[in-house]
């Protein structure tokens, strides 16, 4: 049987009236690239913050590695091994970029030096070396993505949720942060991914789920997606482009 | 970072010898002039300017410095400490909050240098043995005493509580309490209020649902208008108000008739009682000030006089403080002599009066060998 | 961390010097004392502030806390003041738990908001009851501890001196610590935070816990010096306002910072109201004691103390939001 | 009866609680600032009441007309001067300019007006309607219940039915969003402290006639302000106008029932259990976050 680290069973949320997600399931596999996508407003980054718990979920349930994650703390669940990164990126801003990764570093370890050594190690990974010593806010949003990215890398996640880490972008960086990616990846960590770049998720993931208002559009593999006509007229048809 | 911190003490070690030049003889005054009784440290203030006038026109110079404590105790001691040991004076008068009378006084026989308190009504201030420590007024067990012995020929038999939740008027209620239970007086209602609210019509409804012979008030000065105001609103209607001191005995008070005839109050000291000079007195404080003088006023004017004469004669402060303790005076604050009775040291036993409203104008009322009119009892619209 | 730790042992011995250079002088002393009190102050404030981002409008309620258990347990059980100033340590904490279960569940305006009223809530309490004196407040005697007189200033010199050191290498020791570290995480984005696994109300707290208990400890201090207390002086809402000017105005999150701001504000605010400035122009022969001018400034220089408090506020968030440290830092 | 008799006066007070509550949520929700200084401008609106009635002879209630517009303009002014420059600061600044903003007022007022509490005697001052039960309504406190409740009206229906008042509105949920559509938010938000502080200065007007003229006399009144805004939802009109009435009532209902130096602590007690347990307030609309 194949293992599955992440089960969202039915999940709901409700602002008031506004439904944001509605009646979602899907599971993801151990060392999948899972991509998250559709249209603006779909309701993934609400998901995502009901998964990481940051929002209360309505109702349903969510499963991490045999644990119910519904009434967990957003730093319980980090300490599970599940680590995100945000749409809008969150720099600690006034720190140094090394001392950022040293935050997620902490969560596995409490001596400073180690935790230093750990956040150089993967400064080096993501290629952010030459800027440790920066403040974390003086640098340009493509590096602030690194490094949102090393600092949960940092936390030894067994899951990594990216909130459209390569929004904002050009080709190169992306095809950086998608190496950076699949090498995780290789190493035995499973991600579950939201982008708006078709491209990058069809290059990338193993499995989709598109949402569409809040619902489960379809699920399947990247042609299966990219054939389905459902998808083509909600997400494609909405005006964004593959 | 140090050798700053080295520069502003040396700034302020180099500024104050300056200061402390060759003076007649100086005497220190410590007031609130800022801070939440500044109101009450103004009448001080302009009390001591008047005797000090006074004193000149009599030909005795004297060098006043004057501090502001603000309300504050650590300002109070700092302010002590420097007036003695900086400037050099040889007595002090001051301070006027109980707060402060009492840090300051703790500290007086430390620097040996006389504290003359002119109006802190607290009573541990003398009676924890200090040597240097005088004062001038009543404290606050006389405030109800007098209050009480005043109503006792009428034979009230209830009395209600309605104070501010500050030291003078716990302490002051506290001595009511015991001196009504000796009278026989049954407590019907007891209402602490915090200051500075705008509505006490519940805590008043409470009272006249009492319905008490008597009702006991300490307020500070705007307070007591508010609440005689609403108690006229609700229709509370004792057989006697009766005002310890303070918000009760302002000038401003008076002028509110509609409200405030025939209240009673305790003072320690009224413009119509016949000690020496206090007609006059208050002639004059009105003339310069454009004001009626408070007792406080005259308490730090009699404060000051007495320190200063005795302080000019005396010359240092040990001698002062000999001075003091023996001397004897008499002035607008009727005959002053400091003494050991009770538990209380170096204590004027100053006999504080009672007056009442009576068409607008205070009239000393109690005790009768002070007083031209009599009290109106019972209280009526 | 070893170069901070020296400049403070250089700084505190130097200023634990004075006393004898200065000689037998107790209203320098008892000035210099309330400037050390104040540094202490608004370092333990800057803990919580300055670190972890969360700017208390409550902190004289540990102050308070301190002052008044300390001259409770003095009248009425143990004559020695180390026990007053554990048990007051204790209260403080237990009312810091109590704020930081309630208000760390808030974030932004409602944290500073609901600071001032679980202070509130302790003054209009301690006022409320009879075993705290009430309005009234505490008035001890004497104090003596191991036969050292304690009616010189030098014991509490020595004493603030010792608690502001002690805060300063804390603050120190936290700046290179995991807990430090997650504190400014918090300061900077608690949601990131969160996301980075740090458990917000856990760290706020213990930043707060720690705060409390040394300003709790000023609180001691402050009541065996003054030996008098009541809830104007030790638990008012000018204290809280002071405190965070004194750490703003010299610079909030800095070490030296808060330092700065009270060898500043103490003194200035004592020259004026002793009017020392009004006397010297008069002294000096700038102003006619008896022109217009002198008479102003004689009479009303005391009343401006306030306003001018006022004022530098209003200059300093205005052209110096980050503190006079932050100015010598936008100079390097 | 005694109920009934706290229940009314209670009602009553709460009105001008609830003015002075409005203007601070209205400055709150449009500039997301903690206003330090409103006790101070409720003091500028009784200064102004009681130098209109003693020096023009101008009734406090009628004199209305002439302080809200000044203490708009005043306000319009001080946003101008002070407030917009810390507009994108951290909160903890803003609420520390503004209480050096309070300083400066209040003891500007205690070199110019010493002191020594003024007050305000009106005819009507301790005048009352009595009922047969015994129930008395305070004359003053009616009138400026009433006048309250029209001014309340006015400015609700101004921020619903004008163009400034609907940018006001939008500026309050969305200030970019706002930005974005073409709002000139910088505008409205000294337009909303304009408007704070005239109805800040108003209930100090209000006020004047029942209580006591001094230059620390806002301070009691600015935590009331505070509370009334968390209580009703920072930010709504709406909320913080019942807000004033609720506080009201319970101050009255705990000084009867409980004991008059314990109410402020009750109410205390209720902020911290709406912040608890529902931080949004009574009319917020916003989840918690």
């Amino acid at each position: 049987m194949i293992q599955h680290l992440l089960y969202i069973k039915r999940l709901n949320k409700h602002f008031g009236g506004n439904v944001a997600v509605a009646d979602v399931s899907f599971s993801v596999e151990e060392k999948q690239i899972f991509g998250l996508i559709g249209p603006n407003g779909a309701g993934k980054t609400t998901l995502f913050n009901c998964i990481t718990g940051f929002y209360p979920v309505t109702s349903g349930d969510i499963i991490f590695d045999n644990q119910r994650l519904n009434k967990r703390r957003p730093d319980e669940i980090c300490h599970l091994g599940m680590a995100r990164t945000w749409q809008r990126v969150k720099p600690l801003g006034s720190l140094t970029v090394l001392e950022n990764v040293m935050i997620g570093a902490f969560s596995i370890t409490s001596a400073v030096g180690e935790a230093e050594k750990m956040a150089i190690e993967q400064l080096n990974i993501v290629g952010l070396s030459d800027y440790a010593t920066k403040p974390a806010g003086s640098l340009p949003i493509g590096l602030k993505k690194k490094l949102e990215l090393a600092r949960v890398l940092a936390t030894h996640p067994k899951m990594l949720l990216l909130d459209e880490i390569c929004g904002g972008l050009n080709h190169t960086e992306t095809d950086t942060i998608l190496d950076i990616i699949r090498s995780v990846r290789n190493k035995g960590t499973t991600i579950v991914f939201i982008e708006h770049d078709m491209k990058a998720v069809t290059s990338i993931c193993d499995r989709i789920v598109v949402l569409n208002s809040g619902e489960k559009l379809a699920e399947g593999t990247p042609e299966e997606i990219t054939n389905n006509p459902d998808v083509i007229a909600a997400y494609l048809g909405g005006g964004h482009h593959a | 970072m140090k050798r700053k911190f080295l520069s502003i003490v040396a700034a302020i070690v180099m500024a104050f010898p300056l200061l402390a030049q060759a003076a007649p003889v100086k005497i220190g005054f410590i007031n609130s002039i800022t801070g939440k009784e500044a109101q009450i440290g103004e009448n001080l203030t302009n009390g001591a300017a008047m005797a000090i006038e006074d004193l000149k026109a009599k030909g005795i110079q004297v060098e006043l410095v004057k501090e502001d404590d603000g309300g504050d105790p650590k300002n109070a001691l700092a302010a002590y400490e420097k007036l003695v040991t900086r400037d050099g004076v040889i007595g002090v008068v001051g301070p006027y909050t109980s707060g402060c009378a009492n840090v300051v006084a703790s500290r007086a026989d430390q620097y040996n240098v006389p504290l003359l308190v002119p109006a802190a009504a607290k009573e541990e201030i003398t009676m924890k043995g200090y040597k240097n420590v005088f004062r001038l007024n009543a404290p606050a067990n006389v405030y109800s005493m007098v209050l009480m012995d005043a109503v006792k020929t009428f034979k009230p038999k209830t009395i209600a509580y309605v104070y501010a939740a500050t030291d003078f008027g716990v302490s002051t209620v506290k001595t009511a309490q015991e001196n009504a239970l000796k009278m026989g007086l049954k407590e019907v209602a007891n209402e602490k209020y915090q200051q500075g609210q705008p509505d006490y019509r519940p805590s008043l409804s409470k009272v006249k649902a009492a319905n008490p012979d008597l009702v006991f008030l300490v307020s500070y000065d705007a307070d007591a208008i508010l609440l005689m105001r609403q108690a006229k609103e609700i229709g509370l209607t004792p057989k006697a108000f009766l005002g310890a001191g303070a918000g009760y005995t302002t000038a401003q008070f008076a002028q509110q008739t509609e409200i405030s005839n025939l209240v009673v109050s305790a003072t320690q000291w009224t413009d119509d009682v016949n000690w020496t000079g206090a007609a006059d007195f208050a002639i004059r404080y009105k003339a310069k000030y454009a004001k009626e003088p408070s007792y406080h006023a005259a308490c730090a004017y009699e404060a000051m006089r007495i320190m200063v004469e005795t302080a000019v004669k005396s010359g240092t402060a040990a001698k002062l403080q000999v001075a003091l303790k023996a001397g004897s005076w008499s002035g607008i604050m009727g005959p002053v002599k400091f003494a050991n009775y009770g538990g209380f040291t170096n204590q004027n036993n100053h006999p504080m009066l009672v007056q009442q409203i009576q068409n607008g104008k205070y009239e000393t009322v109690y005790p009768v060998q002070f007083s031209k009119k009599k009290l109106v009892y019972p209280f009526k619209r | 961390m070893k170069k901070q730790l020296t400049i403070i042992a250089i700084v505190a011995a130097a200023a634990a010097l004075l006393p004898i250079i200065i000689g037998e002088n107790p209203y320098i002393t008892g000035i210099m004392i309330s400037m050390l009190m104040m540094a202490a102050l608004a370092s333990a404030w800057n803990i919580l502030g300055g670190f972890a981002g969360q700017y208390s409008f409550g902190h004289a309620a540990y102050f308070g806390a301190g002052a008044y258990t300390t001259m409770i347990v003095l009248s009425r059980l143990n004559p020695n003041p180390l026990f007053g100033i554990v048990a007051g340590i204790i209260v403080a904490c237990i009312i810091a738990l109590v704020t930081g279960s309630i208000v760390f569940r808030l974030r932004g305006h409602y944290f500073g908001l609901a600071s001032i009223a679980v202070a509130e809530i302790v003054r209009l309490s301690t006022l409320n009851f009879e075993f705290t004196g009430g309005a009234q407040g505490i008035l001890l005697s004497d104090v003596s501890l191991w036969g050292i007189d304690l009616n010189s200033k030098n014991p509490f010199y020595y004493g603030m001196l010792l608690l502001l050191v002690v805060t300063l290498s804390i603050t120190v020791w936290l700046g290179k610590s995991k807990t430090g570290y997650y504190l400014q995480a918090i300061r900077e984005d608690q949601d990131a935070a969160a996301s980075l696994g740090i458990n917000l109300a856990f760290y706020k707290k213990k930043a707060l816990l720690i705060s409390a208990a040394l300003t709790s400890v000023a609180g001691s201090l402050y009541a065996v010096y003054i030996r008098f207390i009541d809830t104007s002086a030790v638990l008012d809402l000018r204290l809280s306002i002071e405190i965070i000017l004194t750490a703003i105005i010299g610079g909030v999150g800095t070490l030296w910072g808060p330092v700065i701001g009270a060898l500043l504000l103490v003194p200035l605010a004592e020259v004026l109201r002793s009017n020392v400035l009004g006397d010297l122009l008069v002294k000096l022969g700038l102003v006619s004691e008896t022109s217009g001018i002198g008479i102003f400034l004689k009479e009303n220089l005391a009343h401006a103390h306030v306003l001018a408090y006022g004022i530098i506020t209003v200059l300093c968030i205005l052209y110096l939001p980050k503190g006079i440290l932050g100015l010598f830092r936008r100079v390097k | 009866m005694l109920f009934l008799q706290s229940l009314l006066s209670g009602i009553l007070t709460g009105g001008v609680y609830a003015l002075a509550g409005i203007g601070m949520s209205l400055v709150f929700g449009v500039m997301n600032i903690s206003n330090f200084a409103h006790g101070d401008l409720m003091m500028l609106g009784m200064y102004l009441a009681y130098f209109a009635f003693t020096l023009l002879k101008i009734d406090p209630y009628l004199a209305l007309l002439l302080i809200m517009p000044i203490t708009f303009l005043f306000g319009f002014m001080l946003e101008k001067v002070f407030i917009n420059r810390v507009i994108n600061h951290p909160h903890q600044n803003q609420i520390l300019l503004t209480i050096g903003l309070g300083l400066i007022m209040s003891n500007t007022a205690l070199l110019a007006f010493t002191s020594d509490p003024k007050i305000l005697t009106t005819t009507y001052s301790s005048s009352a309607f009595n009922s047969a039960s015994g129930i008395s309504v305070s004359v003053p406190l009616l009138l400026s219940f009433l006048i309250t409740c029209a001014i309340t009206a006015i400015l609700y229906l101004f921020l619903s039915r004008t163009r400034t008042g609907m940018a006001l509105r939008a500026t309050s949920q969305n200030r970019e969003a706002a930005q974005l559509m073409g709002i000139n938010v910088a505008k409205m938000s000294a337009i909303a402290f304009g408007i704070g502080t005239a109805l800040a200065a108003t209930a100090g007007a209000l006020i004047a006639p029942t209580y006591y003229i001094h230059p620390l006399a806002g301070h009691s009144f600015l935590l009331k302000a505070f509370t009334i805004c968390v209580l009703g939802g920072l930010g709504s009109v709406v909320g913080a106008g019942v807000g004033g009435v609720i506080i009201g009532v319970v101050e009255s209902m705990a000084s009867t029932y409980i004991s008059s130096d314990w109410k402020d602590v009750v109410v205390f007690m209720l902020f911290l259990a709406v912040l608890l347990f529902r931080p949004q307030g009574l009319f917020g609309k916003k989840g918690g976050q």
